[in-house]
């Protein structure tokens, strides 16, 4: 075990896969050279495994992905690095219409086994544009995975899983995450499974389910809940697309109270597919309707402050759902 | 027009392709065929392109390079391994089908077997892939090019320019292939760019481009062992335009005779370039019009047969829809 | 009254527009000229309003859109034409960046009043890459609006009301409707509102809920059942985002049995976020678990008739939902 | 360099265009300390590019002609017609601030009244608008011409080549700048471009690419000179790339001492573009040192007005995050 920050952790998941198989490459904007990202990464790796298997691409997303995906068709493991998920968009066409589709227009005959990594989410001032939850974007197209890890552990473990995957995985990182958590990681060869949800606190009262910082801030309420007596169940999603929904569904089963929290839009995230899943396969396991704490129906967090912390779902919008949640 | 013998290709090599180039031609005749009396329902052809898809695919060799081809391409895969039976395959939509094993649309060409890389209906997004293929050949120190190919009109996609881009700064064994028909469906190429020639922009890239008159056979083949040469030897990529006629409306689902004027059409006809290859062929030398004829007659022979195996084979199964959305 | 189909009714929409302000404009891959599209949307529009006002594009769909937008910002109305749905994928990050944005990053400062115009959805032989049902790409976007048509009447009056408005709107249309519906079209100068789903046949027993083309089912169906004595509220959404949610949730709690119909895929779809909605506002008038009929969770429908054929929502599974829904 | 007099300008423009140029020095310098000391979060400057800039927005009529800036344009959106208090309300994020209101980042500069179309993160956006915003001159029969620039870095975006390729075919009056400052954070030109010179991307797209030395006041004003009265006469557009500098790290949130060293540091503060016009101006007679100093203190004074006003003025107010959606 060593003590580990998210970004650490990912980085360690990482330089692993690469010393384990030279297949591995990892490219994108400032990824190579001595900056190792602009979040730093994936620093010390073109120093470890040279300017050929880590390295700067140009400033053209549609090719990193196009890049990827035709190094996936003859063998390689590539990990293409969006600098945030916002830029993504120039390289929906290649990830959607290539990546994702690779395998199954060729009934298994050429895969792209390749793995999207991207910053994303709110929270550090960054406005319009360096704060956006993308995975909606993504979402629901068959063929391709999307997975977000919410903790150190399992950063580095499902890094590895996506690596090792022959599926094309998109890896959202949470740049709040990078450095505000710290915990032990174990320093040996694991993976933790990317088309998994957990429970990562039993509760009898109400079932959370969120992913990314979101979870952070029920964890924090549900602490504080206990200590009133509401005992919370809390998820994480982890495996956004394909959803686990067997883990899902059985801990909306499991309260009847069901919570589902988004730093995205309310309408048309993630969560609504989640809410239909639930309301088809346990609505009368029900007890109170399914609710939803998410950020507003408008384009985007603004630059400023005020606007910012209008936006995002915080530990006490989280806590006030609950506790009214409990009490229905 | 430039002599054969200037190729440098033997007097048996030549025979060869022009038997390439003619059983292009009446594959594609019977490929219309098929759509015109409903045994199929779509076709798109490159009638008219024949002799330069020959040229083209004779300067590389199929066991070792990649192919990333375009829809009208049908010829220089022929010449890069698939049979007239693959490819009727993929018209019938069957299971045997080895572009896509019935999943997309006729002509749309790929396989493993050949080193055919499959490629989708949104127009250029095989160029970004190529230069994936072509920097696994540095990453491995292999001698191994990739050729790709697109429209006039798919040209100006702009991931076309991002691919373009990064083979120039890697100096990737990659060979950028325009087939420039002067139309993309309806519109002429007035509409498409105000460059003169599609060649100019390998210059904006830092490498060499070159526009051939794809019906001059000679031609177009030197070119093509030049940057195959070139990209072997670590050089770098090329842009090579071919210039060439589309003999027949856009696709099945066109009519072109509403934008082309009956004169237009009339000229077109009578410079077709496979009627110009065959007077050079006798004017030069290698064949009489006899052996033509009775090479024409073993080719349909040889298509009539490839037809019914084809039609003889197994649609895929509804159940099939569900196999390989993700690796298993 | 005119007897029109639903294509002719988006033609003459247009034209109606363009005779009214010369602000109006049209332009994409092939809708100029005299093919006016390849479906011939905009047949006949060059030639009236010239060539300025109605032209092509070079084959570049990020363009397309990026020109709309920069048309829309100095007070045009412009109408991007993508010509299937399936080509928008190079154009998200202009649609969802720009379009989509302009007016909430500058409060109202600069706008984006453009029409992007798309064929969607399957059942024509269109394989992987000309079928797809493409909406839930940009679902949940704040700032822009999605719509489609179900029927010539809303065609034509949705179509005005789409350019008329001071929002970016996609506007979707689904090919296979095209020349299958023929109704009495209103030949005045009538809109019908882009943010309204809307009733389109009362019943009390069942509520289906679709858009499209599996409208024509769900309501071929409902006449079906009628005669077994079920009768079903059938709602047409048009609206796709935002949505209307007063309809929709008055017609969930209507009848307390709500069946979801999308040709999309069933896990991600635009239904999820209805389905959510529905079980928030109105769980406890359910007396049923919220149904889905969808496409499978494949990236596309195949080529192959037996591929296509499972993939498409029909008559026959809608009917079969339905009668199970009321029956439970 | 060549004299300043072969500008034409007269000596009081040329004195007007040096209190152009040190004002965005002298306010970048504010901006920059801002962050510092805290006030703001973010800055991303144009210092080393002033000169370049002013040389370029002088050429252009600002209450006709249309600007779609970059984050690093600054100092020639001042020219267009912004105050320092404009640009400072940006940075604190204001609620008066033209750009966005405090909704995007600093330094995404526009504003509705001077022309200057808002621009948003995602590189390179801005060009094809520029070409929506040029076709409408055409369309209208104005004279008036669109500018808009990039870096060299996202000059490669494929969205920049399809909005080059539709403004040649249509011989718009659009200006193509590239700020070429041989960074994109720390991704050195070589690995962003094989070709010398992203002005030869031009002759790609049938019209005229120059490039000038930044620094060289009177050779990029006149440059522009002609770029714009050919761009008014109707002979379509221009490329025009821009060799600066890039004095400062490439924002708050780099570190460029990491990736260049002191020498290259050292060598670029000596070759500042701001100084060897100083010298310039003294060695050719149009300034005194002591002017300047005097000029120098004045700007200071305007500055610090204007950070006091800027401070001053509100925050947007939580609630405003729910305005301008949508058209009210
Ligand atoms: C991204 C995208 N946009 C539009 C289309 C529809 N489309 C198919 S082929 C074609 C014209 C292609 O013209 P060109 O590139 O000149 O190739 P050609 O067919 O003439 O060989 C168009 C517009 C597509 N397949 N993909
Ligand atoms: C599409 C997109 N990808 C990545 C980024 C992140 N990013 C912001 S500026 C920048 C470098 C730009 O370099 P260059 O174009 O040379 O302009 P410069 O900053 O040097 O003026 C990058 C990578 C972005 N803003 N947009
Ligand atoms: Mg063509
Ligand atoms: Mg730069």
């Amino acid at each position: 075990m060593a003590e580990m920050t998210y970004l650490e952790a990912i980085n360690k998941g990482i330089e692993e896969e690469m010393a384990r198989d030279e297949k591995v490459v990892i490219f994108g904007e400032d990824v190579g050279g001595v900056k190792g990202g602009v979040f730093g990464v994936t620093k010390g790796l073109a120093q470890k495994f040279g300017d050929d298997r880590c390295f700067n691409t140009p400033l053209t997303e549609g090719e990193i992905a196009g890049l990827a995906t035709g190094l996936g068709l003859v063998g390689y493991r590539p990990i293409g690095e969006f600098q945030f998920a916002d830029y993504m968009l120039p390289a929906v066409n290649q990830i959607l219409s290539e990546a994702g589709r690779m395998r199954y227009r060729t009934k298994g005959d050429w895969t792209a086994p390749v793995v999207f990594r991207a910053p994303y989410g709110g929270g550090v001032r960054g406005g319009f544009y360096h704060s956006q939850s993308t995975e909606k974007i993504f979402f629901g197209q068959p063929g391709l995975r999307i997975v977000t890890p919410s903790n150190p552990r399992d950063a580095k473990g499902m890094i590895k899983a996506a690596i090792r995957s022959d599926d094309p995985v998109i890896f959202y990182e949470h740049k709040r995450l990078y450095r505000l958590l710290k915990a032990d990681v174990p320093e040996d060869d694991y993976i933790v499974p990317i088309d998994k949800a957990k429970v990562v606190r039993e509760g009898s009262d109400i079932t959370v389910i969120g992913y990314g910082m979101v979870l952070q801030h029920a964890m924090n309420a549900a602490e504080k809940l206990a200590k009133e007596g509401i005992e919370a169940e809390v998820v994480d999603v982890r495996s956004i697309y394909p959803l686990d929904k067997e883990t899902l569904v059985e801990a909306a089963k499991k309260t009847g109270k069901v919570l589902l929290v988004t730093e995205d839009n309310k309408e048309g995230s993630v969560m609504g597919e989640i809410a239909a899943i639930i309301s088809e396969e346990a609505l009368f396991d029900l007890d109170a309707p399914i609710q939803r704490v998410a950020g507003p129906d408008v384009p985007a967090m603004g630059y400023a402050l005020p606007l910012e912390r209008e936006f995002l779902v915080n530990e006490e919008k989280v806590m006030d759902a609950m506790r009214e949640l409990a009490e229905f | 027009m430039k002599k054969l013998k200037s190729s440098g290709l033997s007097k048996e090599e030549i025979i060869q392709a022009y038997q390439a180039i003619l059983r292009g031609r009446r594959l594609d005749e019977r490929l219309w065929q098929l759509t015109r009396i409903g045994k199929t329902s779509f076709n798109i052809s490159g009638q008219g392109a024949e002799v330069a898809q020959v040229a083209m695919a004779l300067a590389f060799e199929p066991e070792k390079d990649y192919f990333l081809p375009y829809y009208r391409d049908m010829t220089a895969c022929l010449v890069w391994g698939m049979t007239p039976k693959d490819i009727i395959l993929g018209s019938f939509g069957k299971e045997d089908d080895p572009s896509s094993h019935g999943r997309q649309m006729p002509n749309h060409y790929g396989s493993k077997e050949h080193n055919i890389v499959s490629h989708s209906s949104t127009v250029s997004t095989q160029m970004p892939l190529a230069t994936g293929v072509a920097y696994a050949a540095q990453l491995e120190n292999k001698d191994y090019v990739a050729l790709t190919t697109t429209g006039e009109g798919s040209a100006n996609q702009g991931e076309v320019q991002e691919a373009m881009n990064f083979a120039g700064v890697k100096k990737l064994p990659v060979i950028f292939v325009v087939e420039n028909n002067d139309y993309a469906i309806s519109v002429g190429s007035k509409e498409q760019y105000a460059n003169k020639k599609m060649s100019e922009r390998a210059a904006g890239y830092g490498f060499s481009g070159e526009t051939v008159d794809g019906s001059d056979f000679t031609e177009t083949y030197l070119a093509f062992v030049k940057a195959v040469k070139d990209a072997r030897a670590g050089k770098g990529p090329a842009l090579i335009e071919m210039m060439v006629s589309r003999l027949t409306s856009h696709s099945a689902d066109d009519d072109h005779t509403i934008y082309r004027s009956k004169e237009e059409l009339d000229t077109l006809k009578e410079k077709d370039p496979l009627l110009a290859f065959e007077k050079q062929l006798i004017d030069e030398g290698y064949m009489t019009k006899e052996e033509m004829q009775a090479m024409d007659k073993e080719l349909k022979a040889e298509i009539n047969k490839a037809t019914d195996d084809a039609e003889a084979m197994l649609d895929p199964t509804p159940e099939s829809l569900y196999e390989q959305v993700y690796a298993e």
